[in-house]
């Protein structure tokens, strides 16, 4: 089974579900990281986690191709770091709480990183979640989305 | 012997422990957050524990993809704050109580909890926020912390039956220990909360508080709901809510004492991308 | 689907690989061993099976003390041989297969196992010597291998009654995978042996032949001993037998199907410090 | 409890049980690795675990006192090492596994190791495995080797 759709606001792809039982990949805009994405995503998300280091930090803001060059991701993966996609490296197998030690490296907070993923920017993010968040209404299940690409 | 006295059930959004940090409680941002922990706070002050249970998880600070532990204890004497990108927080390390996290992974251990014991780890947000909610800003932390560190990141993870479960094996244990100590038992993380993705975001206000409805009056209930329920309810960050079932598993109405007595309660929303909740039950008397 | 055709049991003493890797098993000393294995070869030669679930403890080497999982499952493409202090065997990679761990990985921990997963590790000779046993010296092993790493070196170490259970569940898995492969579940370590204190040395004929029968007719018996009594009659490091009750599990007539056929026991001491000791047993025809 | 033996061929004392329950302590000539003797030994059995590495190795052949010295062992434990008393450091929370390496590294195999710490030389040692190895006979109880004191 491999099902594409498009969510606001960046297209999105859906893994196969392979022989494991997934219930949440019908959940829309959200990617369960699980022992599949786990190894996919490995190295990417090894290296984000050596920025914890205060010395890792420096040297990736110092030289990002060198650090990544060292790193045995793809080259996809090694292109959405330098991209700083988020949901790209999430899509390649990222996991966000790896992820954020890239974001944090770049002198950014989870609202900043987060809302880098959405439709909004991190002011309208905010406002956003001053407001009592994103609704649940219409974002539980794939098919809302779908439908909402359809009226588009 | 040792004792179960209260349970204690709060969020540990990392951006309240960086406003702590930094002094911005009392900014028109998180005034009414802090206000709302207040009440928690005077009460804990009267009813310090000696040991903190305390569950969370870790967020790719102690452990990296290498090995991902469904459960882990930690054994040592003293946990220091983790670097988790943006400097270590100013916090006091964390003290342990050794003996009684052997006793415990003896205990559940032969109960069938199949744990990894873990002999040296830093303690992340999810460890060091509750404390800073709870205890405010002292120069050493006032009780000891038995750390317990749910995966909830790397799926599959653990059924809310199951750490409700392991939360009636630590009563267990915990009665069993021979030392004059009163024993907290504290779920952390949650309420609502995605933070990946286009859905990023979320908050399901009415969820939360059902959930917060479940914990105080039917925790055999709310530890049946699958998994997807909290990732499509509660965002995909949501699922950290089935740890609160470990603190409330270690209350006496589930091993045939009474009911808790519901202390305190608390919800607000935002704090930083997420829902924050807050929750104080203690235990019957015998 | 995937089914499960026979559980084997073996000791994994490293000095066995030694004596193959060094072309000593001629010697007066390995000679009655290695003619002894003999039969087991044999018949694993005509009954290679896809994938092998190989159970087994580290020896401080993928885990050092830090942190001490009580059940740890691989879920690497490849694994390498571990360099323990004498250099890495001159053995091949062992090949994994990922699906069929992660699929394990989310059936028993729905199943409340709490299991740690492992993304990266190496393998010691409680891997590697077993398949070098079985399957002599080929350029690479002609199966793929899913470890499974039990805590039997750090006490508290997970009851033999926790261990069948892992097996029952094992088996149920397996059942459920959804690709056509054979695979058989092996049990390794012991027999009786201990590698430390005065007490070095001790093997008990008497007390390991009896364990044998019960692995036969006896598993869910066998799965009631404590682990005081393994440390006493069989030596400290005998404790690993524990393990073998993992591949028992795994037997059909344990899930209400039909008895295993022994196709080959063998007994022998000594090889090095330790008894050695294999059997074979084929699962029951569905 | 405090439980003082002697068996052959070192002088031994048992721990103390503080609060769990240690049916094992009733082994004489045993020390079973539990996590009170993890706790006791952490740093030992990791310095140990670290000669793993070849480089390791090497450099602890070269220096060992200033690799010992680098670590965050007791006097004790790196007296114990020095002397390569197994039996003391094991009483000092070592495991077997931990402490091969040690052996490894001075190129024993695990039949030097395990025999240095009983009566035997490597060579009875082995000759009494070929002739099945230690009884379980009279080994089983520690009353059973504290009557062979008193007998002596
Ligand atoms: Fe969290
Ligand atoms: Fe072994």
């Amino acid at each position: 089974m491999a099902e594409q759709y498009v969510g606001p606001p960046y297209r999105y792809q859906k893994r196969s579900t392979m022989a494991l039982d997934k219930p949440y990949l019908d959940v829309p805009g959200t990617t369960v990281f699980d022992t599949d994405q786990a190894a996919k995503g490995y190295h990417l998300n090894q290296f984000a986690m050596s920025l914890m280091r205060a010395e890792n930090r420096e040297r990736f803001k110092a030289d990002p191709d060198a650090c990544l060059d060292e790193c045995p991701m793809t080259g996809e993966q090694k292109q959405a770091v330098r991209d700083r996609d988020f949901n790209r490296m999430i899509e390649l197998g990222g996991n966000i709480y790896f992820l954020a030690k890239i974001g944090a490296t770049d002198g950014l907070d989870y609202v900043q990183i987060v809302s880098s993923m959405t439709e909004n920017d991190a002011d309208a993010h905010t406002e956003m979640m001053l407001n009592g968040g994103r609704s649940p209404d219409g974002n539980r299940y794939l098919h809302e989305w779908q439908h909402e690409r359809e009226r588009d | 012997m040792a004792r179960i006295t209260a349970s204690v059930y709060t969020s540990h959004v990392p951006a309240i422990g960086v406003a702590m940090d930094l002094g911005r409680t009392e900014t028109p941002y998180y005034a009414p957050l802090f206000a709302g922990y207040r009440p928690a706070r005077e009460w804990m002050a009267d009813n310090t524990p000696d040991v903190v249970v305390l569950v969370f998880n870790d967020h790719a600070n102690a452990f990296s993809l290498e090995m991902v532990p469904t459960f882990a204890l930690g054994m040592s004497a003293r946990y220091e704050p983790a670097d988790e990108g943006w400097g270590a927080r100013p916090v006091p390390p964390v003290v342990g109580h050794p003996a009684l996290s052997a006793h415990i992974a003896h205990s559940v251990i032969r109960e069938d909890f199949d744990l990894t014991l873990v002999n040296d780890m830093p303690v992340d947000h999810g460890c060091t926020v509750p404390l800073s909610i709870m205890f405010g800003q002292p120069d050493a932390w006032p009780c000891r912390v038995v750390p317990l560190v749910v995966n909830v990141v790397q799926y599959p993870v653990p059924s809310g039956r199951r750490c409700l479960e392991l939360g009636k094996a630590i009563r267990r244990a915990v009665e069993r220990f021979d030392e004059d100590l009163d024993v907290q038992v504290w779920g952390t993380g949650g309420m609502s909360h995605q933070l990946q993705g286009p859905r990023a975001g979320l908050i399901n206000q009415e969820w939360d508080n059902e959930f917060l409805d479940r914990m105080i009056n039917d925790p055999e209930g709310q530890a049946a709901v699958e998994h997807v329920e909290y990732v499509r309810e509660a965002g995909s960050e949501g699922i950290e809510l089935v740890m609160w079932l470990v603190a409330r598993g270690a209350m006496a109405d589930l091993a045939g004492g009474g009911a808790p007595t519901e202390v305190h309660r608390f919800y607000h929303v935002p704090a930083s991308n997420t829902a924050a909740g807050q929750l104080i039950l203690e235990d019957a008397p015998d």
